[in-house]
């Protein structure tokens, strides 16, 4: 009764709350200075039609750094904790796939890697960029997965391709400093022509190291959740 | 007159939407709602395709393809879970 | 010029009662099979009709058009023949009205030459 | 007709997220969570926002089922 009467009062609270922020709500018709800024020079000053990708990879580049950061972290986590170990039995259990999925796997998975690197490259141009571009370049390897559940993602390779990315876009940064403006400035390379594929400085670079390196990380999770294990409960 | 069209079109969209949600509370089995998950999915992208015409900007089209690809492997992936086989 | 647009959005229309018309179907279809068959064809007749109508309005991203619809057609029917393959695996009820299963013919096929071997 | 879809498609999601909180099959959950991923994408679409939306498409109601799903997997050998 009286825990049904706490409930009760919490979602009348709730709702008094809610109903107070809806009848407040109203559009905010003006932007900040800040915002300002972005909207009127961001174009010029970074070169990229798309003004997010420019926020997110110029304006606010160290919180990019960050997103890969945790998502490096993630993995390594989730490695370190699902150990593989073969049981031969569970193996055996499996049902094989169809002949459907195969062939629909051989004909898809080159047409969603090059879809996942347009995505990334054009990451200036046209919505989406280094996160989108990876999630669909682990999607790739799902699909192979799926076709083959005894398929393999080699470790080594996939291990190489991330630190080699993670470096080179701290060096990109590094760079920014040295030659341009600051840490990940995308000044490094000329601006180019505005709209074209080769534009608006280190963008194009920076988001393609962040999607193979997002693009590998994700690929490891998912192929570390795979395995079979031993359970220890 | 064009435009009058297309917007009859996309509230038959909406319309089979909101059938496919049906079927997925009547649902027997955990197949049914997956197949109304995938009707969703394909009457949205015909939706977004519709928004990208409404809207004035055509480069939409690229989120529909993303959308198609993702929704088909979670659909694949619902499968192999329910043959115990993942 | 507005005779083409109006064209592709008459085709739009048609494709897009051919969605009503999957999931109409996805509704009053009796079992899993059956459901799975109107919510693949129709609806992928459905999307291909629709893109095909906002292609021809925009006639400059027709090339990403043509992509989406391409995939949409490899995509859709290997995820509902997946599905369908589970669902007769996990042995969903069918309908009173089937007569034939080819998958199970099929399977007891298999078996059957298995044990021949055996012998 | 921005603005009925907008109404249709949050009704949608708000019976979605009421499933996924009370339903006792997890799969269905995890499904339901899907489709509230979905209509979201769909709406930061309407809302200009194609950036978001291809995001939400990709993680929120593709990566992240797959790996609910393989997750749902692992439980159930664990069982």
């Amino acid at each position: 009764m009286i825990r049904n009467f706490f409930i009760i009062a919490i979602v009348a609270g709730l709702a008094a709350i809610f109903v107070t922020l809806f009848w407040n709500f109203g559009d905010s018709t003006t932007l900040t200075p800040l915002a300002t800024h972005y909207a009127d020079k961001g174009a010029a000053e970074v070169g990229a039609p798309n003004l997010v990708t420019s926020i997110v990879v110029t304006y606010r580049g160290f919180d990019t750094l960050g997103e890969v950061t945790i998502l490096f972290l993630v993995a390594s986590i989730v490695s370190f904790f699902l150990k593989r170990e073969k049981l031969q039995k569970d193996i055996e259990l499996k049902r094989e796939t169809s002949e459907i999925i195969l062939t629909a796997s051989k004909l898809l998975v080159p047409i969603v890697m090059v879809l996942g690197v347009y995505v990334f490259i054009n990451g200036h141009l046209t919505p989406g960029g280094g996160f989108q571009g990876g999630a669909i370049i682990a999607t790739a390897f799902v699909l192979l997965l799926m076709a083959n559940p005894d398929f393999k993602i080699n470790h080594r390779i996939i291990s190489i391709v991330e630190s080699v990315s993670g470096i080179s876009f701290v060096l990109v940064g590094v760079f920014g400093i040295l030659l341009a403006g600051g840490f990940l400035d995308n000044k490094v390379l000329p601006l180019g022509t505005f709209g074209k594929i080769f534009s608006a400085g280190a963008i194009p670079l920076i988001y393609s190291f962040v999607g193979l390196k997002v693009g590998s990380e994700l690929s490891n999770i998912l192929s570390n959740f795979q395995g079979i294990q031993k359970e220890e409960m | 007159m064009a435009n009058i069209i297309l917007q009859i079109a996309g509230g038959i969209m909406l319309l089979s939407i909101v059938l496919s949600t049906f079927r997925f509370f009547k649902a027997g089995s955990l197949v049914d709602r997956v197949v109304a998950f995938d009707v969703m999915t394909v009457a949205s992208i015909s939706l977004i395709a519709l928004i990208s015409h409404f809207a004035g900007r055509t480069i939409y089209i690229d989120v529909a393809i993303i959308y198609g690809l993702l929704s088909f492997l979670g659909v694949i992936i619902i499968a192999r879970y329910l043959e115990k086989s993942l | 010029m507005e005779i083409i647009k109006i064209i592709g959005a008459l085709i739009t229309l048609l494709g897009s009662v051919f969605l009503l018309l999957g999931s109409i179907g996805l509704i009053r279809m009796p079992d899993v099979f059956t459901r799975i068959q109107t919510g693949t064809k129709a609806s992928t007749l459905g999307t291909l009709l629709s893109l095909l109508g906002i292609g021809i309005i925009y006639f400059d991203i027709a090339g990403k058009i043509f992509l989406l619809i391409v995939f949409i057609l490899i995509t859709n029917p290997v995820s509902s023949h997946m599905l369908a393959r589970a669902a007769h695996y996990i042995g969903v009820k069918k309908a009173d009205v089937t007569v034939v299963d080819e998958l199970e013919d099929f399977e007891n096929e298999k078996l059957n030459n298995k044990t021949k071997i055996s012998e | 007709m921005n603005l009925i879809i907008i109404i249709v498609l949050s009704l949608i999601m708000v019976v979605m997220a009421v499933t996924a909180i009370i339903h006792k099959k997890l799969a269905v959950a995890v499904i339901a969570t899907g489709v509230v991923s979905l209509m979201a994408s769909v709406m930061y679409l309407l809302m200009a926002a194609p950036d978001v939306a291809m995001t939400e498409a990709a993680i929120g109601s593709g990566l992240s089922t797959i790996i609910f799903f393989y997750v749902l997997n692992k439980i159930r050998k664990a069982k």
